[in-house]
């Protein structure tokens, strides 16, 4: 219709959507179902990486890694608030990620096993988000945009804290460089996942795309990282673990080999690793700070109740 | 030990202590914004931890790091008060043992930075003392909030109180550290903080419509090496990597 | 590495994880019979601990002793199956994954002592047989009961069930070690054990009056290394002392 | 009255009473209140031992003290039963305990802080012990008496375990000696406290004395248990902490300082340094195992049930 068209027109010209203006509903549940999923992810991803703050090494990569979760927590609030703007509260997507109706990045799902794999999801996770992050400061939807460039600025220095924590381990002791090696191992593939299946196997792509809501596609964004990781990988001396690994001299990038699909669809349906573990933590600080919440929100009517008295 | 050295591992060793427990809630905070906050303290703590136990290593003149002394002690030589290292419980256990935690440590914080004659420990409290105003006024907040909100949360936050009280007297009772280095004028007398404690927090606490507990014992032994059962778990967590790889850099 | 070895550790190490584990409840069960009854079930368990590590280090010939073993290595190099380090949850999904264990350690242990070309693992599997054959008899025996006891053990029990169902698998996928003991005869080929497991569970479990759990998902990484994030825990508090005092004998 | 006089009498014999006896009220409550406080002792006294289980040294150093932990279980259920004997049921005990109507040994309120400990818990701890029980065996009240001779056989094996994990601990590195001093240092006048207030002070005394509830005095054993331990901690090497200790050639005794009584009367009113976290461990684990019992309750009653049908 009439009002489709000129939606889609804005877009094909650049312009930004901001909340007040008219949109399709699909466009706005798409949206909702993207930033909260990217919403979740930052929450969950505090999970695998607070595992090891107790754990940190030094006073100084622990101060490093408690910055980097505070960081994520904030992308978290930038997000939620972004999708608050189309209509959703806090609360309903919290609920959502609860009930298991809506997702976060499967990542997260994969256990920290080792001080490198601080490292690795510095390195390899943070830089596949930022690689996915990157093209999303162009997205269509204002809110949405902005946030993407305030957290994009943040994600390269996690990355670069992530890949000088894989520096350190690599050209460490025998067992820090079999840790380094072992923590690139077990994340590359989940990290080659991060971009969703092959676009033919995509599901929602197409129309996204139209969008703006998604700006590549998941192979053109894998296909990057791969590029840029796997020098990274050499210049530490580690082994990316895929022995089809080439250089392709025509397209200009590297031939690799795809990750195992099964498994991605495995952790996608709750099977990874860590999923019930992230969930019930998840559930049980939402669940055990309800009294909190409940406290703060009676505190608030308590004293606005005696400032209407004293008006 | 010169007392000076003691002066800096007590309060190096409070803020690490306390800044590992809060760290420990990390993804589990009752709230988003109490998330990013937790985070924030425990960041403070730390980045306090570095710049005390970095002059105690200095002074001793060993050659031992601000990182040798975070990781190569065990419980017995750690000078924490209690309080510090007791379980954080519900996050009203967590919020008080923080507000009664920080109402001292500011006060002391404060008074180093405008009196002590020691520069450096001057400079140290000049910098983490503005951190600690700030970690104050969001307890101080909070538990009022709490304390005056439903049922519920004035009932768990008068059982933090509770919980936590008698763990309180440790900080303001003087042993020959302190009086020598009071004598020098490099730190309070502890007990003389005592009247400007008593009065932020009973101010706090009446807002909050909370009663002060009766018991007035002091339980005590943190600041001479003797913990509570808790603070060797804290340490065989924390310092899991150094130990097992002694010969490792991070 | 060889394959003796191998199997060696995974045995040992089984039993290390899962003695800590059901150590941790030590003054805290729910009746006095069970704070018996699990002290010894970790008692059983460290003993043959102490067998086959020893075995392990015996062949391995570098030297190491059982403790080497247990309180040297970190987390990667631990071969224990993931059920045995999952946390400990209420004592419902603490018997439950005693159980699960039990009947697969008593066939297991049964099988070795019974044709087991490798006289030294026979001896300790003939040994430890008996314990696992009792340990086995106590948490079917408390699963019934809890299972067809009151509508809420009911549910905990089922629970419990749920909880750990996906990493009992692990118990039966063969790898290249496997492969190469069942072909020696040294052990039995993992996947045979499997029918005897599933009637033994099968019937304790219908007489509990609880369900099969409907996924037949498989969660392993453990007998190669790969562990959940809790083993890294416990490694921390059981090595505490060997890595802070490496000169210490004790 | 002729019944009280023929019952002391009997006692005075050195005949033991027997449950189906008859007995003054006085004796029944007094020996409730005894044994039900040594039961709990040995429940509570689980604890500071089960916090060093997972982080004992060596294989073999967990073992032992799982057996010894174990044991303790073992003489709480003894002792339960032999209390039943005098008409007040486990439960019952139980609840006094988790109401803080029933006492324990103030000991276990004090925190194990290193492995010494453990070796200080049984050399000192168990020997205090020990000195009482051993007293016990000659108790009027039979089942009491022969749960004592049972309990000494054990406790003494403990004794001398313990005693072996301060020799090495004594004789190993410096930091081990100073852990073994230092374990020395804060065991030391606490165990003295075990055998109560001097006789003085001691309230219930002369009665359970004339009814051989109590056989020796407080002042007696800790005389004997310092005179005992003295040469003990010389051959270790360690030095008791009493600048007052000094052999008396004339009593044949050791001239000692008397505790801080003052301490011991925080500790007994709950001001000790783990009063609190015992009774929470002690009433979270019965609070949470109710679930358990019930089940077994109801389970039983179906079997029961069962069998009455089938009849």
């Amino acid at each position: 219709d009439e009002q489709e068209r000129a939606f889609q027109d804005r877009i094909d010209r650049g312009e930004k959507i901001e909340p007040q203006d008219w949109m399709p509903e699909g466009y706005r549940k798409t949206l909702i179902r993207q930033i909260g999923q990217h919403a979740h992810s930052e929450i969950v991803g505090q999970l695998p990486e607070g595992n090891w703050i107790t754990r940190a090494p030094t006073l100084e990569r622990k101060a490093i890694l408690l910055a980097k979760v505070q960081d994520e927590a904030g992308h978290g609030l930038y997000l939620y608030c972004a999708a608050e703007t189309l209509g959703i509260s806090r609360d309903e997507m919290t609920e959502q990620l609860h009930a298991g109706k809506a997702k976060y990045s499967s990542i997260f799902n994969y256990p920290t096993l080792t001080w490198a794999d601080i490292g690795a999801v510095g390195w390899l996770v943070d830089g596949a988000a930022i690689m996915n992050q990157v093209a999303l400061q162009r997205t269509s939807y204002g809110p949405y945009s902005r946030a993407m460039v305030r957290i994009c600025k943040e994600e390269s220095f996690h990355q670069r804290q992530g890949y000088s924590i894989m520096m350190k381990m690599a050209s460490g002791t025998p067992e820090q460089r079999r840790m380094a090696q072992d923590a690139l191992d077990r994340f590359w593939y989940p990290s080659l996942m991060m971009f969703g299946p092959s676009d033919k196997d995509s599901v929602h792509s197409a129309q996204s795309m139209a969008w703006k809501i998604k700006v590549s596609t998941n192979d053109e964004l894998r296909q990057k990282f791969v590029d840029q990781t796997v020098p990274q990988a050499e210049y530490l001396g580690l082994t990316v673990p895929d022995e089809n690994l080439t250089w392709n001299e025509e397209k200009g990038g590297y031939d690799f080999s795809e990750p195992d699909w099964q498994e991605f669809y495995d952790v996608l349906a709750g099977n990874g690793p860590c999923n019930a573990d992230r969930m019930a933590a998840r559930r049980t600080a939402w669940e055990d700070g309800a009294w909190f919440r409940d406290g703060l929100v009676a505190h608030a009517n308590k004293r606005a109740a005696q400032r209407m008295a004293a008006e | 030990m010169s007392a000076l050295v003691e002066f800096a591992l007590r309060m190096g060793d409070n803020t690490l202590i306390l800044g590992h427990r809060v760290s420990e809630w990390c993804g589990h905070a009752p709230v988003l914004e109490e998330d990013i906050a937790l985070a924030n303290t425990a960041l403070d703590l730390i980045g306090q931890t570095q710049m005390w136990l970095g002059l105690a290593g200095e002074i001793e003149g060993e050659g031992r790091t601000a990182d040798d002394l975070a990781y190569r002690r065990d419980a017995f030589d750690f000078r924490n008060v209690l309080l510090v290292e007791r379980p954080n419980g519900d996050f009203g256990q967590t919020l008080m043992r923080q507000f009664l935690f920080d109402a001292w440590h500011h006060l002391m914080l404060k008074w180093l930075s405008e009196n002590s004659t020691e520069g450096r420990v001057a400079e140290i409290a000049r910098k983490a003392e503005r951190e600690a105003a700030y970690h104050l006024e969001r307890s101080s907040d909070l538990v009022i909030r709490l304390g005056d909100g439903t049922d519920e949360s004035h009932r768990r936050m008068q059982d933090a109180l509770g919980h936590h009280w008698t763990y309180t007297g440790e900080m303001f009772v003087a042993d020959a550290v302190d009086d020598e280095l009071a004598e020098a004028g490099i730190a309070p007398d502890p007990a003389a903080m005592k009247p400007g404690w008593d009065a932020l927090v009973g101010e706090v606490l009446a807002e909050a419509t909370l009663a002060i507990p009766e018991s007035d014992f002091v339980h005590k032994g943190g600041r001479k090496g003797q913990h509570t059962e808790h603070l060797g778990h804290i340490l065989a967590a924390m310092q899991f990597l150094p130990r097992a790889y002694p010969d490792a850099s991070w």
